[in-house]
Parts: structure tokens; C-alpha cells; sequence
């Protein structure tokens, strides 16, 4: 069997692998592994059939998804991944980015104006839908960098807050 | 009966009309925008004319191009579908004048359900119950602060012209009231062109239910039975069900339930399919809350416990026959579900997820109903509603037709986009889901507005890796060329049918 | 109840029960060859082992290896499926003997029907009309030429053990006696391990009409009503509906009908899912054929119009379940209609076409059921039967019916390998078959063995040159990037579209 | 428009086609073609819908799929094609090929047998299924390719008469 160094999530994880068994956290396990079509395996664990399918993700991490759930994958390299998702409303997060590709119907502050947490800051209008975005915290505005009637892509910065 | 058909409509319900024509072998035209032009309802059709750019006002909802593509290919009737022009009274009256059958109900149903105080109005006097609110719109938000004043809060803003969900805010405080109120104005007027938005005082716990109609130009109506919808999101279905599970418990409402839509059809001269919505409250009272004058998009539950078509119904009414069922005829079997495939994220607050689809698979098999608008390598429109199929289960119980639908849930899969069938793998777990014990605030309460992320078990993640592992190494972890072992030890097995496996590749 | 359930069979069959089990919350184990670790069922099912080399014998034919199997991952039940060890009497026994229960009948009945001699002596004890013919297997071929002779021809040589077409003959003139005889002895073999062969007096212009029956182990037993299954080549079905439109017409035939098959299955003590076979002559004069002692292929058809899940049904009465319908309980409703869509040429005589399928699209949609066992890029292995999928249409009339299925089969797809699709394209087309005049020898007369090639309307083969110009040229029919022309005269929306069409490429 | 030379089923054609539009036969006609995956086109002519399936063949042969009917299409090749199928069955047929991938059963023939049309010849199983094959025309037993238990694959020469 081979030694493959891996991080799922971001945790570090070693597999040793080779045909039909596989050895992880001290648990040994017979693997039954076809592709069945575009990056979708049966893969057989212990007889247990999963259905994953693989995607190539940036920076040569593997995005799997089994079982409704998603996870983040890369071999030969058990460094810590950062986690992604630092974006609009985790909680500490200054900045609110656009979270799907849309237009400005409204923005409700401009720049220097004090908000609290949870005020509107502006809506954003998308499949026959208005969002209003608001505040992840208190704070002031640093910059807008849009204007009602902008389109904007998903991740676009939209409001610094400081 | 037509020579052929014009649908002026896209995706999935779009197919479904379609699919209705076919049968009756009249040929159908599909109209596409800019940004349809590869879509599933464009390929299905027997014709198909381009009707604008991709902005829904240039082309879904372009009167004049639309009329004029029905003209020059030799259409005489239109089937509006759902949204867009559906439910627009000049559509259906510049389709008369056209010398083009609108496959609805006539155009004063339509202009007068469609304003939402006048159809509270015309029930009031039919003596149907309403629910407590304002027969006026507010011209303002003061005048709106005013009126909630005198309702009592909580209070619901509703688009005098709407439906759907859109320009629809609940309010609870006062302090919320010019915000909710400029909203639901807003989008009022960007959903239906008129800004107009009226109060009504808001139910506790409300739940959604509400009556298929079936009438026809010679007197004829009937009814098919209720449908409960109170799972939403945005004041948007998102899952539906007939019967309901708290109509069936509760003999003596269903037949007043019953009684009061085919009085408020009747009270409008109502023609061809149509839906009476009601909100029923924890006492089983009942309020009218709008009658919606087009096909729903929840019919198919209705179509599979009835196994009446209520497109064909639609088409045959429209076409001036007399309805080809009677009451007695409608004898509702089992229990079905649909679920609303939408392209929105329910672990980010039900955001829209437009965006390339790279692999769509919907369940097939017994008890199973698809109808969808969208494939693999499909891209969803940024520009339209986030529906891009139906799920749909049926089985003689609830019970049984909920565990299909969890069934038929774990084989289906939309990978690309984020879609709400997370949701539907939740709820089908969801002991008060379960029970029946829902109202239109269920999803909000129950999962916060977003859903947890899944558990993933310890096989299941091993499994992932090992794939992820096979997709990267090769050599290491592949079988040597042509070796077979001929043992049958039952730890073996695995590894002999992975080295059968004429397909391992890295 | 089942804690887990092992299916012992392959493709559209394995999916449908697996589907079931996961419905009842039992655990699904598939089994599979070395040429199906990448068919859909292994995907579908909780756990798979692998039993065996491709050929069935060595793996789906396989007793001890698929108790072994059984055994050790814990399952206590194993349903067979329809084919490989079904209507194995060994089998079943043998599982009884592992403390595993065989979701069937119990082996004693399996035993008697399976030899149909025998089959036919019990059924004429009990009253149930059979066929005249020899009440055992002819010994040579000169046995079978004076047994012919005595019957007089045309006579039916069928297998003793066997059913599902293999095995069997229809011999005209006493010349092609001795070959048919060969071939069908041949088949028998190969396909029940048992060359034994017997004489049927061939019924002239036969319908084949069947009564599904379900009974549990407290004596309960009900039937299902009747399938029509006289559309048939190779002496094997091709499509299935239900009701017959043959004794729809005849209540007092139909009744008669039904009272045989309940006496033919109390005659052998019969438990679980069943089906009793007849075969009808012109003056609707029925004969007992033979009783199929598992689910049928064609169950789907019965499941559309009753609402009852027979697989499941089978469960019930495994685990020693009472009958949870009962006769009054079973209200047929509409008519449905099953196509076996084979990997074989219908342009070809039906020769078998094994292959890889490039892309597959089954439809979905109202009325419509779709069970299958293959999928765009699987290979459709040379070992096993050639079905591939059932496409099923319900409708509320039998012309609605075949409305619906004529719509279903346009839109779908096989590629790559030649299926029975055509077939039933032409098929619905057909006046006989829409006026219900069918019998076995409908498709070898109306089609002479083969399909006529299809028509192609010049629109068609336009439509099929420009695609083909489009793929292989770019620039020269290409639009200059960018370009847009503004206006909307008729003559240039199909010029437009293309313009506005990013997709375009060579 | 650009003109193209083109055989269908080995027929000539020529066809004027530009963006938008197309000539062939003195008919001209409004087109919209779009690919929508894998060698699928919606094809627009005069607005009537027609889904085409395309796949390469042979020799830069085309096979197109439209409504239940292949065509063999070849581009700026204005020659004549050879039509395929002269095979098994068609009459004037002098070899006998498997139909299909499968195993000989039965050989009733040996070489200078003489046969009559319509004469078994072998059977071929495949798919559970057996197949007599039979001679396409009377004559003599040229040559016997195959033994019984032999695997063939689908147009293998199995008997030749003379």
C-alpha cells in the first residue's frame, strides 16, 4: 500500500492505499473504486456504496461531494488549508460582497455614515428577487463602491465597513 | 378544437403545456428570449420564434412581439402559463381582439382578481370570509401606518396587483413599517407595474390551503379538491401537498372549504382552471386571500390524486367544450407531494444561485413525477424565476408518499448551482413535517432561515477521499496489468472486483 | 419486518426493488457480475458485492455464492427479481435452509409450476380450462412428430421448465418439426438447465391475457384485474397494458377470468405475487398457459392502474404480513400501457444490440413512468437479457393512453445501439393497434418481422444538412462577432436569434 | 451565403448557407442553429424545430440523427458514396456475417455443401437468445469461418456460398 498525505477541510489525514484496501486512522478497509462518468465514482467501502463526485477546485484542491454534503480535498499535502468563506456575514467580516451575480435596486448609506448590526445597507435584486443586504456589525462606512443600477458578479465587493 | 397553440411562457411550465398539446396533437410553438435559446421548452416544441432580448419585459412579456410571432405562424390559441402575462388583463383582452383564444379566464376575472381589494370586495358581498384588512391600497406609508394602527400589529403589506409572493412583507412593529413598506412597493411595481400595496391584518400561524376550480363557458364548475401549500420562503411555496393533512381531519371545512371557492368562481363568472387561496387559522376558521386566475404551479399534485390533466382540461374549455368530468367524477386516490426544484442556496438564506448546471438527475420510477425546465449543462437565467423542476411523489398515504419523496430526494442531484433539494432531505426528516404540523412560518422557525450543513459519515468521508485519491495517483494504487487472484475469501471480494474493473482509471 | 434485504438480480429489476426497499427503510444489497460494477444499481443500493464472473452462471446463477453473499453482510431476505434464479425451486428451498426467506413463493409451488406439465395436470384437476395438448415432455423428436400428428397442426413446442419465451416454437408443417424441436431443447437447456420439451395444440390468432394475483400466508388472496400481453416477437412480450381492451368488453368473460386465476393459485396453495396466464381464442374462449410464480416484467402497468405497490406487497407478505388491501380495496382507475425498450434492432429482425449507449434520455412528465437499468455511457453487456428500460403511460382511457406514450416516445432517445423505440413509434400509429385488435401474431404480420425505415420530411433532412454544415464548417456561416441587427421585420427573427445566440459554434 | 457541396445518402446536394439563411433546391429558408451539447443541435428551419444528432463516422462521413432517421451526410465531397449495407441479407449478398457480437451455437453446413435460400446455416446466441442465420440465395458452401463455441464479433465473416 502507498502513503498518501492529505487534509480534508482543511484537517490533515493519512491514507494508506492500494488495490481493493485502504488503511486510515488505523482502520483497515477493503475499497472497491469504479468511475462511472464525469468525475462520478461508486466507491465501495467495506461493500458500503457512496456515490461521490469530484471536482477539480483552485489550486489543485478536489472538491468532493458525498452524500448532500461538500468537502474540501487535497493529497500529497498536509499543510492547513485556509478555510474559505471569510466573506459577507461570518462575524467579524468588514466587507459585504455580493453573494450571487445581480443588480443594485437601492443603497440605503453612503460613505461615513454609522450603521448598527443588522441594518439595511443596500438591496440587490436577482431572479425577480430583492435582497436587502445589511450590516454584519456595527461600524462606520468606509467605502460604497456601487450605485443603484450596477450589476454586480457574485463576490463583488460592495461595502467596507470599519 | 385549435390548429395550434402559441405558449407564451418558459421553462418547466412551459414543457408541461407543451406536452399537453402534443397529446391532443395540436402542434405547439414555444417562444424563446436571448437567453433561451438552448432551453429544454425550445427543443420540445414543433415550432419555436425568438420574442426579444433577455430581460422578461423585451420578450416574456412583450405583448406586441408575442402576439405578432402567434399571428404570422398561424396560432389561434395562446397558453399563458404561469407569471409573466398570465394573470395581465390587457394580454388576455389584446389577445381577443387579435382573433386569438387566451386559454384562461376571461379578461374581467383577471382584471378583477388580479386587484387584490376589489376581489375582497366581490367575495365580501359573495359572502365568502376575507380576512380583516383594508379595502384600499395606501397611498403612503403614512396612511399605511395608520391603517396597521388600526388592524393592530402584526400586519401583512400586499401588492394590490400581486400574487406570488412578490411585494409581500410581514410586519410586526411599527418601526418596520416605511421600510417593509417601500420594499413591498417596490417590487410591486417592478413585478406588476403598479406600486399600489394594501394591509391586511396578519393571521398567527397561518396556513396556506387552497381550491382547484374547474369551470367552463356553459355554466359548468367543479371543484378538484384542496391543496395545503404552507411550506414557504419569502411568502413563496416551496412544497405542496393534496390532500391536506389538516383539511382531512376536519370533514365538515373541507365541504365549507369546498363550498366557498366555487361560490367566489362563481361570484366572478369565473371560466376555465382557476385557484381560490385561503389562509385557515389554529381555530380552522377560513379567509379568502386571493383567487389566482391562471394554472397554478403546484397543479400536478392536484393531477396525480385526481388524474385529471388540468392543461388538457384548460385547452379542451378554452376551445368552448363542456367540462369532461363531472363532480361526481373526481375521485381523489392517495397522497401526493411536490417539491420546488429552485436554484437558490437554503444554506444561505434562500439566496438565488443562477449559473451553469454541470450535472442534473432527476428520479424516474413508481409513484415519481418530474417536470422540469432545466438539464446538465443547462445555464440558469439570471433574469427569471429560480424554478427549474418539480419533484413530485405520489402513494396511497402520506406517510408512504413522504417516504418515496425521501426516497426519490437521495437518487436526485443538481450539481453547479446550489438548489433547495438540501431542504427537501431536511424537511423529509422533520418530525412536525412529518406530523403535519405546519403553517407558513414552519421553514422560518425551524431552520433559522438557513439549513445546517449535513453530517457526513466516517465512511462516507473515507469514500470521498479514496475517490479523490483515485482521481489524482494512478499507478500506485492500480492493480497490476492482467493479475487475477483467483481466491474467494470473503475479504477479497472487494479487491477482486476492483481488479475486474476494466474502467479503474486514474 | 426485513433489517435487510439482498437482490439477487440485475438492471431495470434490481433498481425497482431497491427503490422499494428504500422506501420501507430496509437496507438494499446488490449484487453484481464483473460486467456490471458500473450499473446503475450498484450505485443505487446501500451496500454491493461483487458475486462472480460475467456469465450469469458463474455469478447471478450462482446459489452458493449469492447466499454467501447474503449471509455474511446480514441480509434476511433476498428478493429475486424476475429470470435468473426466480422460479428456482432449489433456490428457494436452499435459502430456507440458510434461515434466509425467500421473498416469493414457497418452493413447493415454484416446483409445480415451473414444470409445466405438471402445471397443467393440477390446474385441469381444479377446473381451470388448458390448452389441449400432451401432458408430458416428448421424450425425441419422433415422440413430438406423433404427438404433433395426434394434435394436428399448427402446434406450440414449449419448454417444460420453462417460460418467458425461451424454449418455445410454433411449428406449422411437420418438416420444420425436428429442427424446431432442436432449437427450442437447445434453449431450454441453456436457459432452465432441463431440455425437456412438450406439445401445446397452437391456438389460432391467440390473445395472451393475465391475472395478477396477490396472496399472504394467512390464506388471504386477492387479484389485481388483467393484462393484455399479446404484442409479442420471439414468443416474448414487447408491450403490456392494462386493462385488456379484449375483456374490457366482455364483463362476464372478465369475471369468469378472474375466478380461474384465484382457483389456479388456491390450487397450488400459492403465497406472494404471482401471475396467471391465459390464453384467449377469438370466440374469448380462455385456457390456463402457465403461472408465473414471481413478479412479471410487466407489473408496472397493474401498479399504474390500481395504485398498489406489488413490490412492496411481496415484502409485506414475506415478512408474514396480512394482505393490507383487500379486494374491495382494488379499484382499478385508467388505462396504462408498457413498452420494453430492448437492445435490439427492430430494423433487423430484433436481433440483439449489445453495445455502449452514447446517450440515453428517458422522458418525464404527467401519466408518465419510466423504469430503468442503463444510462448514457453504459455499456449494455452481451451476457444478460436485453432489456434496457419500460416506458410506461397512464392515462384516464386507453386512447389517451396512447396519445401520451406517442408524445413520451418522441421525445425519448437512445443512441449509440438500436432499441425496440421504433418499434413502438410505428406501433402507436397503427389503426389495428389503436382500434385493441391484437394478437401474438400481430407484429410478425403487420411488420413482416421488420420496421419499414422511417420517412424524413424535407424539413427534416434540411434541418439535418445544416446541423451538419454547422459542425464541420465555422467562420463561412459564422456571424461577424458583434454584429446585431436592430430591426424585427419577420423574415430576419430567425436571424436574430442566431446572432443573439453566444452558443454558436462550428 | 457560402456554398457547400454535400452528399446525402449519397445523393448530391448543394446548399447556399449564411448566417441566419440557407438555399437548397431553389428554396430558400430562415435558419437558427444551436449547439446544445454533445453533437445535438436545435435546428430552426423557418421556425419549425428539428433536434439533429451528429456523429463522425468513417472517412469524414457525418451521421445524423432527426426525427427516428439516420442520414449519412458528407461535406464539400460531392461525390458519390458507396452506399453500406451490402451485407448479410441483401439479395445479392454472397457472405454471411454475424449480425451482432456473440457465440456460434450450431453449424449445420461444412464447405461444398450445397444450400437452398432460405437454408439454415448456424445459429448465434447473444443475449440469452438464439439466431438461426440462413442463406441469403441457393448455392454452394464457399468457405465455413466459424466453429460452434467460437465468440464472433458483429460483422464477422462467418460462412461464404458461391
Amino acid at each position: 500500500m502507498k502513503k498518501f498525505e492529505l487534509s480534508v477541510d482543511g484537517q490533515p489525514l493519512e491514507l494508506r492505499a492500494g488495490p481493493g484496501e485502504c488503511e486510515a486512522e488505523g482502520v483497515r478497509s477493503t475499497t472497491d473504486v469504479a468511475a462511472v462518468g464525469q468525475g462520478q465514482y461508486s466507491v465501495l467501502i467495506d461493500g458500503r456504496q457512496h456515490l461521490v463526485s469530484i471536482t477539480r477546485g483552485p489550486q489543485g484542491c478536489l472538491t468532493a461531494r458525498v452524500a448532500g454534503a461538500t468537502l474540501e480535498i487535497r493529497v500529497a499535502d498536509p499543510r492547513r488549508l485556509p478555510r474559505d468563506g471569510a466573506g459577507a456575514d461570518s462575524g467579524g467580516g468588514r466587507e459585504v460582497r455580493a453573494p450571487m451575480p445581480g443588480r443594485i435596486v437601492a443603497v440605503h448609506v453612503a460613505q461615513g455614515d454609522a450603521v448598527t448590526n443588522g441594518q439595511g445597507l443596500l438591496v440587490i435584486e436577482a431572479m425577480k428577487m430583492q435582497n436587502e443586504l445589511r450590516a454584519p456589525s456595527e461600524g462606520r462606512v468606509r467605502s460604497v463602491a456601487v450605485r443603484a443600477g450596477d450589476s454586480v458578479g457574485a463576490g463583488d465587493l460592495l461595502i467596507g465597513i470599519e | 378544437m385549435f390548429r395550434k397553440i402559441l405558449i407564451a411562457n418558459r421553462g418547466e411550465i412551459a414543457v408541461r403545456v407543451i406536452r399537453a398539446c402534443r397529446e391532443m396533437g395540436i402542434p405547439a410553438v414555444a417562444v424563446f428570449s436571448d437567453a433561451d435559446r438552448k432551453a429544454p421548452h425550445v427543443r420540445l416544441a414543433d415550432e419555436a420564434y425568438r420574442v426579444g432580448a433577455a430581460p422578461a419585459r423585451e420578450s416574456y412579456l412583450n405583448i406586441g412581439r408575442i402576439l405578432d410571432t402567434a399571428a404570422r405562424c398561424g396560432a389561434d390559441g395562446i397558453h399563458p402559463g404561469y407569471g409573466f402575462l398570465s394573470e395581465n388583463a390587457e394580454f388576455a383582452r389584446a389577445c381577443q381582439s387579435a382573433g386569438i383564444k387566451f386559454i384562461g379566464p376571461p379578461a374581467s376575472a383577471i382584471r378583477e382578481m388580479g386587484i387584490k381589494t376589489r376581489a375582497r370586495e366581490i367575495m365580501s358581498s359573495a359572502g365568502v370570509p376575507v380576512v380583516p384588512g383594508t379595502l384600499t391600497a395606501a397611498s403612503d406609508p403614512g396612511d399605511a401606518a395608520s391603517a396597521a394602527a388600526r388592524l393592530g400589529y402584526p400586519v401583512m403589506l400586499k401588492a394590490a396587483a400581486g400574487g406570488g409572493g412578490k411585494g409581500m412583507r410581514l410586519v410586526k412593529r411599527p418601526e418596520r413599517l416605511r421600510a417593509a413598506w417601500e420594499q413591498a412597493s417596490g417590487e410591486a411595481l417592478k413585478a406588476f407595474s403598479d406600486p399600489a400595496v394594501y394591509l391586511e391584518k396578519a393571521i398567527v400561524r397561518p396556513r396556506h390551503v387552497e381550491v382547484q376550480v374547474l369551470a367552463d363557458e356553459h355554466g359548468g364548475i367543479i371543484h378538484l379538491g384542496e391543496r395545503e401549500c404552507s411550506l414557504q420562503r419569502r411568502h413563496q411555496k416551496v412544497l405542496e401537498e393534496s390532500p391536506s393533512p389538516l383539511v382531512t381531519r376536519r370533514p365538515q371545512v373541507r365541504h365549507e372549504l369546498y363550498a366557498a371557492a366555487i361560490a367566489a368562481a362563481r361570484a366572478v363568472s369565473y371560466c376555465n382552471a382557476g385557484t381560490v387561496e385561503f389562509l385557515m387559522d389554529a381555530e380552522h376558521r377560513f379567509y379568502f386571500l386571493e383567487m389566482n386566475t391562471r394554472l397554478q404551479v403546484e397543479h400536478p399534485v392536484t393531477e396525480l390524486v385526481t388524474g385529471i390533466d388540468l392543461v388538457r382540461q384548460q385547452i379542451l374549455i378554452a376551445a368552448g367544450r363542456r367540462l369532461e368530468v363531472s363532480q361526481t367524477d373526481v375521485v381523489p386516490r392517495g397522497h401526493a407531494i411536490e417539491c420546488r426544484v429552485y436554484a437558490e442556496d437554503p444554506r444561505a438564506g434562500f439566496l438565488p444561485c443562477p449559473g451553469r448546471i454541470t450535472r442534473m438527475n432527476m428520479p424516474h420510477g413508481p409513484g415519481i413525477r418530474v417536470d422540469g425546465g432545466a438539464e446538465s449543462g443547462w445555464t440558469v437565467p439570471v433574469e427569471y424565476d429560480p424554478l427549474i423542476a418539480k419533484l413530485c411523489a405520489w402513494a396511497p398515504t402520506r406517510e408512504r408518499a413522504i417516504a418515496r419523496l425521501r426516497a426519490a430526494l437521495a437518487e436526485a442531484s443538481v450539481e453547479g448551482i446550489a438548489t433547495t433539494l438540501d431542504l427537501f432531505r431536511t424537511l423529509v426528516e422533520s418530525p412536525s413535517f412529518k406530523a403535519g404540523d405546519i403553517d407558513t412560518g414552519f421553514l422560518r422557525r425551524e431552520l433559522g432561515g438557513t439549513l445546517p450543513a449535513p453530517e457526513v459519515s466516517p465512511t462516507a468521508r473515507l469514500a470521498a477521499v479514496v475517490a479523490a485519491v483515485n482521481r489524482t495517483s494512478d499507478r500506485a494504487v492500480r492493480s497490476p496489468a492482467g493479475r487475477r487472484t483467483a481466491g474467494s475469501r470473503w475479504g477479497r471480494i472487494g479487491r477482486e472486483a476492483l481488479l475486474a474493473n476494466r474502467g479503474w482509471h486514474g
